[in-house]
């Protein structure tokens, strides 16, 4: 018993340890990982390929409904998809409706919007401009209602854009009507924002639809891929790494996704080691379930 | 780095720390960024509501003649009295057009949605079995599928003690389960940890070089 | 009076929407658009602004009352009235629009942003001590986890391996947990939607 | 770009208008196929070159759209013979539809028959003219005329009024065949969309089943719910916690007092209560929300009444903590560690905070029962607590124990409907399986 009971002391003292020393671990190594900015292979999945064919077999003029419905609590992984999908549609002369459902998200979309214009103004020396190349329609409370009221008619919820322009006096927006005018929605979300476009978007208007999500909630939208109700999953840093790959321009997300492999190995170390000490303690679960 | 940005990231870098204080112990610098956030968000509210809301869809619509949009406003106005205790009851009418709406809006849609068309989806892709794409191990797939649904399903149902078969079909319907969080689980932490890299990306990346560029 | 006529307001809105989702014509779809998609987000304003006045409520009784840690509480007032100033006068006077930027992307997004990304240690703080095998269940989930956690890490020969049983446990497995899960919450919601309509489900008309 | 050029001046002026039509058909060839504007201009130029027109399209159907609110025509016909085979120098498809409808105009123009009203907005029906409602690409046999239903829009055209429509087949150096003549046709809205009967059928079963449930509740109809494991392991925590004569904690969670878990945790918490007043256990509530206090606190009292201890009950078992997530987490971790309770009990809903509870309470080594309907919180949940209720099990649980009619009618009629649902799925994977089309086209929404 003696042996067991030493053993048992090691583990304890490891695991007593203060949690601010595990949390000290995780930051320092992954300061020094995003320092030494390994960079990994980002394998493509077919979810995140079938948005990107989509997209390209879209002609010059074809539009996209872009809903940006997430906050910066989440812009880590779901900023580079933006910027990637507007890099793509600006370079293939596709029109943007641009729509932002979360009460924090309108000033960080308007600035995604800004920096992206930017960006393709340093690669081609044309600046897209509001009302010609992308529409930025800002945010209306209650999202069930604004996704039904935009598959009716886009000046129902917005009879303006975010910057108070009348949608008609917008050249881009004539002629537009619903999700008839537009070839997808492609939906950025961090909330259930998702659920209410598939449901409400796509399940009454049958617009096709793409998601990109957190990591969170990527899993649980495979039912719907597999029904065809929705076309393609960005999930979480790494769908926005696979996006970055595939329209060329690897930024912040393929970075960050080889810090991850550093972040993942810590966790997974961490639960080896816990569950071997766990076992060597022999601490039978209680209720011998 | 121009001036102005170097400023504006030490901001951003200071407020950053102040919240990854709280991991050492909860202190005055976490406490006071949390409450300001709380207050700047409320304030960013209010000017969204009223830029994208109050203007567009009420000011201008009235100054344009419609006057029937006077009946929303009202009724928005009402919800606000949910504040006073003695006229609180006033507010269930605005409450009540809003619910009775998202509530009708709901309900064919999120059982043709989340119960028909995932019912249907199996069917067909049983049906798309036979097709000359499939091999093998689609069918293979498609038959764990709907094992793995009607177990399931069978683990949820209450109607039926959890013994002899139904016991062993419900054992492997919480397998099914187990594995679908084991990758929702996985797909979480990359989740969790990509907010951090971010962060660091920013304070190593964009703000130290600016201070000292 | 007091509840009778919110039910009956909620019972007729709610079946004329059920109703109208079947019924395509057009004289069906003007009620539809010009009162049940039109009017909501005027509502919806109100009742978000409702959030806001509650909360400077409760900051100034926690001031007043000088309740423990009542001095952040003017913190947030002052968060509060210099955005929404900046936010509303800003669209009359465009010079402000910059400040209002400028809180919007140094205060407002660099502590949400940091705010979630806590978890992260406190995942890695769980897992060291608290994600144990301690029964089968756990175990699977465990292990399937992992090797979903491993899907993107470049191990040589083994990545495709990984890659492929990772890709497997998201279509197939995790596919039918998650569709038999769908089926149980929409049922949930229907169900609810139901209640509220029909009256059975009254707790949101609250005490009088 | 109008297009029609009157031919037969000089030579010169011939050949730039050859050379501006095959621009002109370039661009065409790129342009997209289905323009939401019908484009009124006409776009088939004139036959220029001696060219044997392609032959034309054959069998021509047009009806209304179904299941839509009107303004719409779907027209098939069989694509032409020269068309991927034959001679193959089909270029495209132009669909012409008579009598012409031009508009909208504030007021009639000029006296003419023909002149309608439509809701303040003046249109003009031309009889014997035609409009050029669509081109489409080579090698299609279909094409749906979508008009607008606001009277002002351009594309608006109206219900109940006879159209004819025509095929143009227009070949590769524009000559021109065209089919015979479908019509008239009228176009109108129809009053049940045909695709939803399945929609409709799942709503009326599920509602009726959910009514007679919650009616045979009420009237106190025994209605079987089969024992659920996560009971007895609570059971046997309060057990185990009395045993060691520690304090038991019950943490209600972050929901609001009308969410379902929130109010399935009460129910849960009278039964620990009344077992923990027989036990006579020291119970701890510490609670996130104020309303959910009181509630809680009128729980704990009749449970403690109910099991004959009514003065043992004191105020401060429940107490309120503080409405901000992370500090609430951090004083209930402080309790867990200065009292060392044996049991910890997370019912209700939580967000991504649990994660720290379940840690600590792990480490002060009590027993932890967790429940909520959160999906993305239950993986964390079931490897860091010894027992986990998942999703509906904490609603089966509640109506286990609390028996509340409502609660419990609707969940037997899930039940019941999951039942149907299976049966249904069952017999659609059999007819995938042994190939039944007719059977499995059945499994299909067309919305």
């Amino acid at each position: 018993m003696a042996e067991n009971n030493s053993r048992k002391n090691i583990f304890e003292r490891m695991f007593a340890i203060d949690r601010r020393w595990v949390y000290g671990f995780l930051m320092l190594a992954v300061v020094l990982s995003v320092i030494a900015k390994p960079i990994i292979p980002i394998p493509i999945s077919r979810e995140a390929r079938s948005i990107y064919d989509f997209m390209n077999s879209l002609n010059s003029g074809d539009y996209i409904h872009l809903a940006m419905d997430y906050d910066p609590s989440t812009l880590a992984e779901l900023h580079p998809m933006t910027r990637a999908v507007l890099k793509q549609c600006f370079e293939k002369k596709i029109k943007v409706i641009i729509t932002a459902l979360h009460q924090n998200g309108p000033g960080m979309a308007a600035a995604a919007i800004d920096t992206a214009c930017q960006r393709h103004f340093e690669l081609t020396g044309y600046r897209p401009e509001s009302g010609k190349d992308w529409v930025f329609l800002g945010y209306k409370p209650y999202p069930i209602l604004i996704i039904l009221g935009m598959g009716q008619n886009y000046r129902i919820p917005f009879p303006n854009d975010y910057y108070n322009v009348p949608l008609d006096s917008l050249p881009m927006m004539n002629g537009i009507r619903n999700y008839q005018n537009v070839k997808a929605v492609i939906n950025i979300s961090a909330t259930s924002a998702t659920d209410w476009w598939i449901t409400y978007g796509n399940g009454r208007y049958q617009v096709p639809l793409a998601i990109g999500v957190t990591g969170v909630m990527a899993t649980d939208y495979y039912p719907y891929l597999q029904t065809g109700q929705i076309f393609g999953i960005l999930g979480g840093l790494q769908g926005a790494a696979e996006y970055e790959t595939l329209v060329g321009t690897p930024g912040k997300a393929v970075e960050g996704m080889s810090v991850q492999v550093v972040g993942h190995s810590i966790i997974i170390i961490f639960i080896i080691i816990g569950n071997i000490g766990y076992f060597a303690t022999r601490k039978k679960s209680k209720l011998g379930l | 780095m121009d001036f102005g940005t170097a400023i504006s990231n030490t901001v951003a870098a200071l407020l950053t720390l102040c919240i990854f204080s709280f991991l050492y112990k909860d202190n005055p610098f976490y406490k006071f960024a949390e409450h300001l956030v709380v207050g700047v968000s409320a304030g960013y509210w209010v000017s969204i509501l009223y830029i994208n809301v109050v203007i567009p869809n009420i000011w201008q619509k009235l100054t344009a003649g419609k006057w029937w949009y006077v009946i929303p406003t009202i009724l928005g106005v009402l919800m606000w009295t949910r504040i006073v205790k003695r006229w609180s009851w006033i507010s269930r009418y605005p409450l009540a057009f809003y619910l009775g709406i998202v509530t009708g809006v709901a309900i064919p849609l999120e059982m043709q949605t989340k119960v028909l068309e995932q019912i249907f989806g199996t069917v067909q892709s049983f049906a798309a079995l036979h097709n000359s794409s499939t091999d093998f191990w689609a069918g293979f797939n498609t038959v764990v599928v709907v094992i793995g649904i009607i177990t399931s399903l069978v683990y949820f149902f209450f109607s039926k003690e959890h013994k002899g078969a139904t016991g062993s079909v419900a054992k492997v319907g919480i397998w099914t389960l187990m594995i679908g969080f084991g990758a929702s689980f996985g797909y979480t932490v990359m989740a969790r940890i990509s907010l951090l890299i971010e962060r660091i990306q920013f304070l190593v990346n964009d703000w130290l070089p600016g201070l000292f560029g | 009076m007091k509840r009778q006529f919110p039910l009956i307001i909620i019972f007729s809105l709610g079946l004329f929407m059920v109703v109208q989702y079947f019924v395509p014509h057009e004289k069906s779809e003007f009620f539809y658009e010009f009162i049940a998609l039109d009017w909501p987000p005027i509502i919806g304003a109100f009742a978000l602004m409702l959030g806001v006045i509650s909360l400077t409520r409760v900051s100034i009784t926690k001031i007043k009352r000088k309740k423990e840690a009542w001095g952040y509480s003017i913190v947030t007032l002052i968060g509060l009235f210099t955005m929404s100033a900046v936010g509303v006068v800003g669209y009359h006077y465009p010079p402000l629009t910059r400040a209002f930027n400028w809180n919007f992307n140094n205060i407002m997004i660099p502590i949400s942003a940091t705010m979630f990304s806590l978890l992260a240690f406190f995942i890695a703080s769980a897992a060291y001590r608290a994600f144990r095998a301690r029964s089968v269940l756990a175990t699977i989930l465990l292990v399937a986890a992992i090797i979903v956690m491993m899907r993107f890490f470049p191990l040589g020969p083994l990545t495709s391996v990984v890659g492929r049983a990772s890709d497997w446990i998201l279509n197939v497995p995790n596919l039918a947990a998650k569709r038999a899960i769908l089926i149980g919450v929409g049922l949930g919601i229907v169900s609810t939607a139901m209640k509220v309509i029909l009256g059975i489900e009254r707790s949101y008309l609250g005490k009088d | 770009m109008d297009g029609v050029a009157d031919v037969g001046r000089t030579a010169r002026l011939r050949v730039c208008i050859i050379a501006a039509t095959l621009l002109s058909f370039s661009a065409l060839a790129s342009a997209q196929v289905e323009n939401p504007v019908a484009d009124t201009a006409a776009v088939y130029p004139a036959a220029t070159i001696a060219e044997p027109p392609p032959a034309p399209i054959t069998n021509l159907k047009v009806k209304d759209l179904p299941n839509d609110h009107g303004h719409a025509f779907r027209l098939t016909w069989t694509i032409s013979a020269d068309d991927t085979g034959g001679r193959n120098n089909v270029r495209q498809y132009a669909v012409l539809r008579t009598p012409a409808w031009k508009g909208p105009f504030t007021e009639p123009q000029g006296a003419g028959p023909g002149w309608r009203n439509e809701q303040g907005h003046w249109w003009h029906l031309v009889e014997g003219e035609w409009d050029t409602v669509g081109t489409i690409p080579s090698s299609t046999a279909e094409y749906v005329n979508r008009g607008g239903k606001a009277r002002e829009s351009s594309d608006y055209f109206p219900d109940y009024v006879g159209f004819s429509f025509k095929v143009l087949t227009v070949g590769a150096r524009g000559s021109i065949s065209e089919s015979a003549i479908f019509g008239p046709v009228e176009s109108s809205g129809q009053w049940f969309h045909a695709g939803k009967t399945w929609v409709v059928l799942a709503v009326l079963v599920y509602g009726g089943l959910m009514l007679t449930m919650v009616r045979l509740a009420r009237g106190g109809k025994e209605l079987f719910i089969r024992p659920l494991a996560g009971i007895n392991a609570v059971d046997e925590a309060i057990g185990r916690a009395t045993e060691m004569g520690r304090p038991i904690l019950y943490v209600l969670g972050l929901g609001s007092p009308d969410e379902i878990a929130t109010i399935a945790s009460f129910t849960i918490l009278s039964r620990v209560a009344k077992k923990v007043a027989e036990y006579q256990t020291e119970l701890i509530v510490p609670c996130y929300d104020s309303i959910v206090m009181t509630i809680a606190q009128e729980t704990v009292k009749q449970a403690y009444i109910d099991a004959g201890r009514g003065d043992d009950y004191h105020e401060d078992m429940v107490y309120f903590v503080t409405q901000n997530q992370f500090a609430y987490v951090a004083a209930i971790n402080g309790t867990m560690l200065r009292r060392q309770t044996a049991t910890n009990f997370y019912l209700g809903v939580f967000y991504a905070e649990s994660l720290i509870l379940a840690e600590t309470g792990s480490l002060a080594g009590s027993i932890q029962i967790s429940g909520t309907d959160r999906i993305t919180q239950l993986p964390f949940f079931v490897v860091a607590c010894d027992y986990t209720l998942i999703g509906e099990e904490l609603y089966a649980a509640s109506a286990y124990l609390g028996r509340e009619p409502i609660l419990l009618g609707t969940l037997k009629a899930q039940d019941y409907t999951k039942a149907v649902l299976m049966v249904l799925m069952g017999l659609g994977v059999l007819a995938g399986i042994l190939n039944i089309a007719w059977l499995t086209d059945l499994f299909v929404l067309n919305i």
